[in-house]
């Protein structure tokens, strides 16, 4: 096993991110799809931070310190909008919640 | 002074017309009075042309329109031959003005037969005077739109208005051909006049058979002859002003007005036409019952006779048995008019009979005209038709000789039988017992023609109108016996045809009281009967093409241009549309797939071609 | 002034005065369209009179007036007369006045009709008057957008809303795929003569340096032309024709059938043609081919129509066909022909859809089977129909004749064979479903009840003036042909390029060219 | 290979599995399994990132991913009371489709980075605490303000999201 260069963590990120990618086009509960959101979101962080790791700047790094706070902020408003959506339609199952009207 | 007079010749009945229709509706005599006004005054000025025509044929012309190459001129052309053509449409007109006063009197819309006449006139007097093929063509045209104003003057009976539209169709067949031919001739040679020639060769000869069209369709011969037997439908002065002195005519003045056109092949297309139009004329008209369709077919088969002289190179001899016809058929006409008013609009001869003694004016009348028709010796018809008969015999065209002969035979025999059932023998109804004589106004025209075509055949029509065709031979020999010394042949043929038909006629009609011929020769009878079925096999032809392609092009455009191209750009759009509403289901998921694919798709794209 | 701005500004201002009239003053309103239209008439009359005497302006113009109105794009509000336009703006004149007498029938809103009615006829007598490309543009718009409104609001028949969907759809796209030429036209002009004045390029295109690039000829030509042949219905594109004027109020159909069409042909021979004379050559083939479906087709299809305003319809998409033929010849004869036949169908298709709308009005219907022996309950009204049908199937002593006589005269030499057709189709077919017609309307035997005939002078005056039109310029062709043929001629010259000794003077090739040219020079 | 490549294999492994385990999660239908899973993929990534030598990155990524976010997550998922879904039958054609799609990214993505190698090779960046903290308020001072108004505004949105229904 050789010693991890750049490409093994872009081929971990590239996996990580078609697996959050798959979670959301196939699992039909709105947090589950959600929490893949997440998991896209951290493959590109993983990238992120080993380019700046092998680039040799730390541009990479700060830009990853954003994205978190932007991801926080997104789950927030995102769950807030679950909930809303969870009080009105009782339910969180994606084939039910297909019409713009509440 | 001359070259002023034809103007009002012309444009006075028009005036008369327009007066009629704008005014004077309401007031029938003087409407009446416009009317016989104009075409006499007309008669007397083209007398004084007459006199003192100098040798010298005049023409008078203004420009009409003129654009590039193309310059039609509207001129008047006096020569011979339109001036016994004036003296013919005028005269012969004046007396059918003078008797429809009379015939047409009480009719709820007389003045306004009296404009129709007067326009008539006016486009007649148009063909006569016009001196080049536009302008000719123009008249035409208005000579066809005043014939079917005329035929369908009754147009309340919808047999009268189908007539009509039927005779204004088949001319307009007729101006087609004319058209085409004035077309090429003034593609060929530039201009547009009578003496414009085009250089010997088949499309002369092309132009002469086109132009020939015009005359086939106006004077009714054989192939675009069916609307004249119908066109009796119309007042019987119209039939007799129309369809047998001057309308017809002018099929006939028109190829001698341009006989220098034809080239010698087109001359034997039309000599065999006018041939064969004659013959067939003749056979259909010995088995009718209508008084009015005998005399339609008997004009039919003269005009043959006519167009075959011009064919055989002889426009003096046509213009002279045109002549004579005008006189004799007009007469014939007005005296069928006269029995048809006394016996208060009856019109089949089976149903007359014994007219002699209660109508002898119309009966003495009747008999001149019968004679001069058939070509009895001192009468006029005779001398014309005779030198027809010398034409042919002398040009060597035997056959047409032969054809012309037993015509005439045909002629004599289906003319006796009309008088014999209609003025001789019993009563064959009541109609015809108290049937009285028609009033002075009506008589008095038979008499003048009855005169006219008795003595029409001695008046020199031939070498007046001869001169201007280089017919140079002077008549040593008293005129009234000339064809037995030219042309012995000829005429003694002619008087045998007569006694011939005289004999059968007398021999099968003289005691009859219905019709033995049918019971003779029934296949033939009923054939000749029924004309041919030209009608019948017209109207199948149209059926074939003009409606079946009429009602191609309609579901044509019903269902491709305005179904498939409006409909189907309109369907495809909607379609479309629909098909893009699927897309937007609202399924989140479905959605995320088709990010995924498309992502998938431009990576690969981007990255791998 | 020259009576020429009068004859299209009248109605406009006519159109503003009456949107200021309350509703309710019916007769007012109608007083002042009449009045407008009446001195617009006048005006055009009188122009007409004193065309000969005029000034001539540059370019063979007269009556001209130019005030520029956007100097950077080229556009100035630029008006004038020559031979071609004359006949048109007095045809359009007359016609507008007739519209407006015969639509007072009009029972809905009529204050809406008659400003819509005025803003058409005022875009209409612009649009003829005007030599300025953008002017000419915008004054057809103005005139097209009311016909469709008109046709939507007060027409009539069941299926009056597809005829206007389609009416709409079709002319939309004509009048785009023209403004697309024209503005591709103006684009094609080196930087410096950039200009939308018509006169200014007729002279920039004259001489042969300055010969458009064949590639920008190539593109503009084909949008000019389908442009101009839909807005004419031309024959694959004419379905919009018969079914919009079947179900137009009679003014609109009046208006359009008679004076609006005539615009595509007018565009065709004053600036497609001229401007590009070697597309002319190859598109001309084609175009005489359309032109033949236009005369057979649509004749053929008017046979076999039952309702009256289909019937005039198919006759008038006919006539059309007569007017390209005479373009697709491309001589002096042929084009002079095109545009007596765009007077004279003019005068004829007001005339007689006037008539079909007082037959509509009176009995009801305008099933033919229904009507029949009508003559005797409606003599003014039968005789003047008859006499318009008779003229529309090209009768000797109505205009129509002389115009389609030249047409026939000039396209023989370029296809001999598609004059042949085109006889036929004016002198057979035309006859054939002009006399059925009247044979089914006017004769036979039908009983029918009372109705009341246009009683009173007034009632008949739009009647008599279209007839008047008509038998006028019948009798006398050349008070129209030669000031036609005279600004004709340059154009005409232009358009048929190298070859324009040969084609200008129309008959065949050897001698009678030089016997003819003598003829011209004389 | 030291040591410490293999702390990379263990943690890739890891961060793929719970990955994994959350998209496809065999155990049970409840969501919470699922947001388990996800803390853990949280903890093995910043261990990834350690590898890295991100120090500051893994110990923020812990703190505010796997503590904030997932608690919010569970908060949330508690706050509804989710009960097991009942079983839907999963729609084989949106699991197939979904499958070749992504498997078909994926299998680009691999390809092409796998051979992706770097100009050169010496991996030198520190990604300690002061190195990053210098950069962030030098350099990236305004992204830094500006990212501190949009958690205010994101705050904002929660609350009035979340508000009771006004009807």
């Amino acid at each position: 096993m050789t010693a991890p260069g750049l490409h093994h963590y872009l081929v971990i990120s590239a996996l990580l991110f078609c697996l959050g990618l798959f979670g959301v086009i196939v699992r039909r509960n709105i947090l589950i799809i959600y929490m893949c959101l997440e998991l896209m979101l951290n493959a590109a962080n993983l990238a992120l931070v080993s380019f700046s790791r092998f680039n040799n700047n730390l541009d990479g790094q700060v830009m990853v310190f954003f994205i978190i706070t932007v991801a926080a902020a997104e789950v927030a408003v995102g769950l807030a909008l679950i909930v809303a959506l969870y009080r009105r339609r009782q339910t969180t199952d994606v084939h039910d919640l297909t019409t713009m009207k509440l | 002074m001359n070259d002023a007079l034809p103007w009002p010749i012309l444009f006075l009945p028009l005036i008369a017309a327009v007066l009629i229709t704008l005014f004077t509706q309401k007031r029938n005599g003087l409407s009446a009075a416009l009317s016989v006004g104009a075409i006499a005054i007309s008669f007397v000025i083209s007398v004084i042309l007459f006199v003192n025509a100098g040798e010298a044929a005049f023409e008078s012309k203004i420009n009409w329109l003129t654009v590039g190459a193309l310059n039609i001129d509207f001129g008047m052309r006096i020569d011979s031959l339109s001036l016994l053509m004036l003296l013919i449409v005028t005269g012969v007109g004046s007396m059918i003005h003078i008797y429809s006063v009379g015939y047409m009197h009480g009719d709820p819309s007389f003045s306004r037969f009296f404009a129709c006449l007067s326009f008539f006139t006016f486009s007649m007097l148009g063909v006569v005077l016009s001196n080049n093929f536009f302008e000719m063509f123009i008249f035409w045209e208005l000579v066809g739109v005043s014939s079917y104003m005329l035929i369908g003057f009754w147009y309340q009976k919808s047999s009268a208005a189908n007539a009509a539209k039927k005779a204004f169709l088949t001319n307009r067949l007729g101006d087609f051909g004319f058209l085409l031919g004035i077309i090429m001739l003034w593609s060929i040679t530039g201009g547009l006049g009578f003496a414009t020639l085009p250089k010997p060769g088949t499309t002369a000869t092309v132009v002469g058979l086109l132009i020939f069209c015009g005359a086939v369709g106006k004077s009714a011969q054989f192939p675009l002859h069916v609307w004249l037997p119908d066109a009796m439908e119309g007042p019987t002065p119209v039939s007799a002003l129309i369809h047998a002195a001057t309308m017809v005519a002018a099929g006939v003045f028109m190829l001698c007005r341009v006989f220098d056109v034809f080239s010698l092949d087109a001359l034997t297309v039309i000599a065999w036409t006018g041939g064969v139009t004659a013959l067939m004329a003749a056979l259909i008209a010995v088995q009718q019952n209508d008084i009015k369709r005998i005399l339609a077919y008997s004009t039919l088969s003269q005009l043959g006779y006519m167009v075959m002289a011009v064919g055989l190179g002889g426009p003096p001899q046509a213009m002279f048995h045109l002549t004579t016809h005008a006189f004799f058929k007009a007469l014939l006409f007005l005296a069928a008019g006269s029995v048809i008013h006394g016996l208060t609009n009856e019109q089949d001869i089976w149903k007359m009979g014994a007219l002699k003694k209660k109508m002898p004016v119309t009966f003495w009348t009747f008999l001149a005209g019968t004679l001069a028709l058939c070509g009895v010796w001192p009468l006029s018809g005779f001398y014309s038709k005779d030198s027809i008969l010398a034409e042919a015999f002398k040009s060597g065209h035997l056959a047409l000789f032969g054809l012309g002969v037993v015509v005439a035979i045909l002629t004599t025999f289906y003319m006796f039988r009309l008088f014999f059932v209609v003025f001789l023998g019993k009563e064959k109804s009541q109609a015809a017992g108290h049937a009285h004589e028609s009033p002075k106004v009506m008589t008095l025209p038979l008499v003048v023609l009855a005169l006219m075509s008795c003595v029409g055949g001695l008046i020199g029509i031939e070498p007046f109108v001869g001169k201007q065709f280089g017919m140079t031979e002077s008549h040593e020999t008293l005129a009234i016996i000339a064809p037995f010394v030219h042309a012995p042949v000829a005429a003694f043929a002619g008087l045998a045809a007569v006694m011939v038909g005289f004999l059968a006629a007398m021999s099968l009609y003289a005691k009859a009281q219905t019709d033995p011929l049918p019971a003779k020769l029934q296949g033939l009878a009923i054939l000749l009967r029924d004309k041919f079925y030209f009608d019948e096999l017209y109207a199948r032809i149209i059926a074939l093409t003009q409606d079946a392609l009429a009602s191609v092009a309609d579901f044509l455009d019903r269902w491709i241009i305005g179904g498939l191209m409006v409909r189907g750009t309109q369907g495809t759009t909607e379609l479309v549309g629909r098909a893009v509403r699927f897309v937007q289901s609202g399924n989140l998921q479905f959605y995320a797939f088709s990010f995924a694919a498309g992502v998938a798709v431009v990576l690969y794209l981007v990255l791998y071609r | 002034m020259s009576p020429l701005p009068y004859i299209f500004c009248l109605p406009l201002l006519a159109a503003l005065l009456i949107v200021v009239i309350p509703r309710n003053y019916k007769f007012v309103i109608r007083g002042i369209s009449l009045l407008a239209t009446f001195g617009s008439l006048v005006a055009a009359i009188t122009m007409f009179c004193q065309f000969n005497g005029a000034p001539i302006m540059e370019g063979g113009f007269r009556f001209v007036q130019k005030i520029s109105w956007v100097e950077s794009l080229g556009i100035n509000y630029y008006v004038g007369v020559d031979g071609i336009n004359l006949g048109l703006i007095l045809m359009g004149a007359a016609v507008a006045f007739a519209a407006v007498a015969v639509s007072n029938r009009i029972q809905t809103s009529e204050k809406e009709f008659y400003i819509l009615l005025m803003v058409m006829i005022g875009g209409i007598l612009g649009a003829f008057a005007s030599l300025d490309l953008f002017c000419f543009y915008f004054f057809h718009e103005l005139a097209l957008v009311p016909t469709f409104i008109m046709i939507g609001v007060w027409g009539r028949g069941e299926n009056k809303n597809f005829a206007t969907f389609q009416i709409t759809l079709y002319l939309s796209i004509g009048a785009l795929l023209v403004l697309i030429g024209l503005i591709a036209l103006w684009l094609s002009l080196p930087e410096g003569q950039r200009t939308f004045d018509i006169v200014a390029l007729t002279e920039y295109f004259k001489d042969p340096a300055h010969r458009m690039g064949s590639g920008a000829q190539h593109l503009i030509f084909p949008l000019l032309l389908f442009g101009f042949g839909i807005l004419v219905s031309l024959w694959p594109f004419h379905s919009w024709a018969p079914l919009g004027y079947g179900s137009a109020p009679t003014a609109t159909a009046m208006l359009h059938a008679g004076v609006l069409k005539k615009f595509g042909l007018y565009g065709l021979i004053r600036i497609a043609l001229p401007f590009m004379p070697d597309e002319v050559k190859s598109w001309m083939h084609i175009l005489a081919y359309l032109c033949l479906g236009n005369i057979l087709f649509c004749g053929l299809v008017a046979i076999r129509q039952r309702d009256l305003n289909l019937l005039i319809g198919n006759s008038s998409v006919a006539h059309m066909g007569f007017a390209f033929l005479g373009i697709a010849s491309v001589s002096l004869i042929g084009i002079t022909g095109t545009i007596m036949i765009m007077v004279a169908h003019g005068f004829l298709a007001a005339l007689t859809f006037a008539l079909s709308g007082y037959l509509y009005e009176q009995t009801g219907t305008l099933d033919m089977e229904k009507m029949g022996g009508l003559l005797r309950r409606l003599p003014f009204i039968g005789t003047v129909m008859i006499m318009a049908m008779l003229a529309g199937c090209g009768l000797p002593g109505f205009a129509n004749f002389p115009g389609e006589a030249m047409v026939l005269f000039g396209s023989w030499n370029q296809f001999s064979l598609i004059t042949v057709l085109a006889v036929w189709g004016a002198l057979v077919i035309g006859g054939v479903y002009m006399l059925r017609a009247i044979r089914t309307i006017w004769h036979g035997d039908k009983a029918q009840p009372e109705y009341a005939d246009a009683a009173g002078l007034w009632r008949k005056f739009p009647y008599a003036l279209l007839l008047a039109g008509l038998l006028v310029f019948g009798c006398f062709p050349r008070l129209l042909t030669d000031p036609i043929k005279s600004s004709a001629e340059p154009l005409v010259r232009m358009a048929a390029g190298e070859g324009a000794k040969a084609v200008l003077i129309a008959p065949s090739d050897d001698v009678t060219t030089i016997r003819a040219a003598t003829h011209l020079s004389k | 290979m030291n040591a410490l490549d293999y702390f990379f294999y263990l943690f890739a492994g890891l961060t793929l599995l719970c990955g994994l385990m959350v998209v496809v999660n065999p155990f049970s239908r409840n969501p919470v399994t699922s947001a388990m899973f996800l803390v853990l993929m949280m903890v093995s990534l910043s261990g990834l990132y350690v590898t890295l030598h991100a120090f500051f990155l893994a110990a923020v990524q812990i703190l505010v991913y796997a503590g904030a976010v997932m608690v919010l997550f569970l908060f949330v998922i508690m706050l509804l009371d989710l009960k097991e879904e009942e079983h839907r039958k999963i729609k084989l054609a949106t699991l197939f489709l979904g499958a070749l799609s992504v498997g078909s990214i994926a299998f680009i993505l691999v390809k092409l980075l796998g051979n992706a190698r770097l100009v050169s090779d010496a991996p030198s960046a520190e990604g300690s605490t002061i190195e990053l903290g210098l950069k962030l308020f030098r350099q990236y001072t305004l992204p830094f303000e500006i990212v501190s108004l949009l958690l205010l505004v994101a705050m904002m949105g929660a609350i009035l999201l979340s508000k009771k229904e006004i009807k």
